[in-house]
């Protein structure tokens, strides 16, 4: 059922790149994807052919730059099994969709005594808002915490939502690899009474998506680190919640009429697109969706189960108690993102002598510093696999940590 | 590693694995604490002064190797120093880390006979524009000790 | 002093289409700009080569990346010579700009008794975030009026500012091209103790800009409008006041730190650029930058100014009383948007039967409602020239207006 | 023009230049505002309903030929008519301009026998779909304003 990812890889023009004689493994797919040859030359061939404004003006080159525009969120909604169309909001990032969730739905419905509940392992575009809405309004943030294998503990889960108004938690943690289980925590949130927001950045590229199964209420994940272009994100909200709640920026495209008093919101989506939207953006969203649709996402999820059992198999069996994978220990129940420690060497120090070998792996805290200071740790070396990494990466991987123990070995 | 030579020198990874005047010192010691938002690397520089001499210097936190061993080269560098010597060598050695000094005009020459010692196996992360940010950040927090009051 | 149109037209690989055997007359770039070859294949170069997450990780690939991103920061500084590199802050359009302005300095800065002045030409996405914003924080908006031949009125600008904050304003008008001294309403700004924040929307892509000349505090600009791609645009603030300013969105990148309990802003200009940024879109305006510097901004406005009188005088050597253009009839006045009525026929058919000779105006109300109340009518059909514009596209947009008097003319 | 003749049909541009039923009507009768937020156009519908009768019907408003044609067109095949007979010709009229009616199960059949007559002349709109929403903007504000109350 899974692909060949040495064919994969070919789709994908950075990853044919040789420097100093060796190839490029790039392992940092969590903090941004690659984008293949189709992604790549539907934005070329876009701005070479049609590209215009997308506000339906008469001509041709506006008609066809609309239908490109409105043909991705088309394609966005089947792509996460969406109702609408029209509850497709395309925003820069996923930041800015969750920053868009706290500051309308939430900025309309929280107030002291209220509290919201996140978890100890969010990433910090779904942390900050949050606080900084805390601050104005005083409402209360609670925190699910972890089990030592790196799961959401949720034996107090309705203890922690009784009375919250909200949840906002990550479907797969950009850090330990995690898959929260998304649709047991929403069916708890909506029986103590609170609407549920998923951070799908790290799920939607990697799994598939289905919202109503979810029957989550508010969705937020980017285009970046699915194959598509930066500079856009997408959120996806329930209807009845986007049409109650006040709008977000302010300006053109989303009123209906400006007056010197005052103004009117224009109907959804376009009430909380407000300006000119990431048009070109769009045009290469709908493509990267077009290309993993192509593949498979279950497939896609099943490459990714092979390989980081092999990944995890290889480092274990080749250092042992010498290095330490964050997270849970079953690829079953976690990602392709290996966060690793290696006894004695710093991460830092990990990703400078992989480097040596074009091996591209993210060293820091990966905007998750909570996590962090409970992992004990101030950062971890990243590894994260994707439809394009093969069992070679893995092994030029495994095999080049080797200097560091050599280099810093004590 | 071949080009990892001129990074990881062999004084730098000696200093890494032992560092030296690794600790605290209680209050009224004066103190400051760096941080690398980037990598997450945190340097506490604790500082007795009296007079115009330092008389004694510890670090704590924790770091990558060229920001540990930085800090640790820094602490031998300065102990039992004049102030106003540690000032003309961390201007030194900022010149050799390439950085430039803003309002570098009114900050005065930079004295180059100073000699940087150990310090000069530092040399080679000039060649590695992202780490230099590590080899900078216990100089930086020295700075920033030094221009703090006593607790 | 100034180029050959016709020659920097074959640099835009859109205006070399043929439709039904006629050529393309783009005259929609007040509403967003075609793109020349050396921006697509900037764009389309660094996707398939160095494409890479900016935080300066350890792995050559996010350093030529974070080299690439921090360069066109650097030339978006020299190009409107604004003091420091780290003022210029990276946004997904000019709307977010304003809505980053008015939500996080208006938010400190603004209450009841608090007046910002605004003018009558505005755009909506320079009116409709200060209403939100007056709607939740009580203070009063304030409107410069026009003059008939849709200037800004300024006899009263003293008694609009006395205890006025801010006052924000256009530096050209997309309705009706007017170019407004900038200068002297900075300097009255100041001399009543309010800040100046210039929309410079339709003027950075048309004409030299000085923002220290200018002696504004904010700049607001987009990206897709001056030749480069969609989804990024910028913000230059003084750093006094963007140090002193709270933050807009939350999330990774403009932190220094996170903890449970709070969290601490990074430096500028990270503090105001949460989340993965539009990384590709920057390095395409830094193309679009040296694109136009190459062919030098004082030439664009010359070539701007020669043909818009062109097109003026043609239109009304041709069609005299029966054709009105809005706003000043000084070329040298005004940038090269022409919104013009015609005698008896809706822009909206106007535009229809330019559409077919591939003619692209816009019929609308350009986002600029209030000013359409104004001038009396519910929309415009605005034809807006730039440096791919010859004299030739002005006389098929001349002659094919006869259609549009034929088949409607009463 | 060559390509425009399916849009601008003789009958449209008549309607055009020499709307019927334009003006107002004085309260009580019904009256709603359509606007399109796209180009502009605004569209203000007065009804006075008498039983199950459309008794008078009035246009007033600004907007582009195919708006203020379909607006005058609809005004005449109304006046007069049957509640029940104008939302079936509504239905109809929508088709035309291929409209799919959300909830198009629940509200039953479209009764395609109904003459259009005049109103066949804007079927060209259809092949610019950009214009379709100009040709239905009257024929939504009437439903509005057969919705709404009595003022
Ligand atoms: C779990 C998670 N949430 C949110 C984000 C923020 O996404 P972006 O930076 O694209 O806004 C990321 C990625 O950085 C992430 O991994
Ligand atoms: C004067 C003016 N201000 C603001 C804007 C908004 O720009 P954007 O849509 O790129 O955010 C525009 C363009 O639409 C404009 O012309």
């Amino acid at each position: 059922m899974t692909f060949d990812s040495s064919v994969v890889r070919r789709d994908f023009p950075v990853l044919q790149r040789v420097i100093n004689g060796k190839p490029l493994v790039y392992l940092d797919s969590a903090n941004t994807s690659q984008k293949p040859d189709s992604v790549i030359t539907a934005i070329d061939h876009f701005l070479r052919n049609s590209y215009g404004p997308i506000n339906r003006s008469a001509y041709l080159l506006a008609s066809e730059a609309t239908d490109a525009y409105e043909g991705a969120r088309a394609k966005v909604r089947k792509f996460i099994n969406a109702p609408q169309v029209h509850e497709i909001v395309f925003t820069k990032n996923a930041t800015e969709a969750l920053n868009l969730i706290a500051r309308s739905w939430g900025a309309a419905n929280l107030g002291s005594g209220d509290a919201v509940v996140l978890t100890h392992m969010e990433h910090h575009a779904n942390i900050v808002p949050w606080q900084m809405l805390a601050a104005e309004k005083g409402f209360e943030i609670r925190w699910i915490p972890l089990t030592p294998d790196g799961q959401l503990d949720l034996s107090d889960l309705n203890t922690l939502l009784d009375g919250a108004k909200a949840i906002s938690f990550t479907a797969m943690s950009n850090v330990l690899g995690t898959i929260t289980p998304v649709e047991q925590i929403v069916s708890a949130a909506h029986r103590a009474g609170a609407i549920a927001i998923v951070d799908a950045c790290q799920s939607v590229p990697h799994m598939p998506t289905d919202v109503q199964a979810w029957d989550a209420d508010f969705v937020a994940f980017s285009s970046h680190k699915m194959c598509g272009p930066s500079g856009i994100g997408v959120l996806w909200g329930r209807e009845s919640l986007l049409d109650a709640m006040p709008p977000f920026l302010g300006g053109g495209n989303m009123i209906a009429d400006v007056k010197l008093e005052g103004f009117k919101c224009a109907e959804l989506p376009a009430k909380f697109e407000a300006g000119t939207p990431p048009i070109v953006e769009a045009v290469g969203l709908g493509a990267a969706v077009d290309y993993l649709t192509s593949l498979g996402m279950e497939s896609v999820r099943a490459h990714e189960v092979e390989i980081t059992a092999y990944a995890m198999r290889s480092l274990k069996d080749r250092y042992g108690e010498r290095i330490t994978i964050h997270g849970p220990t079953s690829p079953a129940c976690r990602g392709a993102t290996l966060s690793i420690a290696l006894e004695g060497v710093h991460p830092h120090d990990v990703s400078q002598i992989l480097d040596q070998e074009n091996i591209c792996v993210r060293a820091g805290h990966h905007c998750a510093k909570p996590l962090m200071r409970i992992l004990g740790v101030t950062a971890t070396a990243r590894a994260s696999f994707y439809l394009y990494n093969t069992e070679s990466d893995a092994d030029i991987l495994t095999d080049t940590l080797v200097g560091a123990f050599d280099l810093f070995g004590m | 590693m071949p080009g990892l030579e001129d990074l990881y020198r062999e004084i730098i990874l000696d200093h890494y694995r032992t560092p030296r005047n690794r600790g605290e010192l209680p209050p009224p010691a004066r103190m400051a604490e760096g941080h690398n938002p980037l990598c997450g690397d945190e340097i506490h520089v604790y500082l007795d002064v009296q007079g115009d001499t330092i008389v004694d210097v510890k670090i704590s936190g924790q770091g990558c190797s060229i920001s540990q061993s930085s800090a640790s080269m820094m602490s031998a560098a300065v102990k039992g120093k004049d102030i106003n010597d540690v000032l003309a060598l961390v201007k030194r050695f900022k010149q050799m880390m390439s950085i430039e000094e803003e309002n570098a005009d009114t900050t005065g020459e930079i004295d180059t006979s100073i000699k940087l010692g150990d310090l000069e196996a530092l040399q080679g992360v000039v060649k590695f524009p992202v780490r230099i940010k590590c080899a900078t950040l216990a100089w930086n927090t020295l700075v920033q000790a030094l221009e703090s009051p006593e607790r």
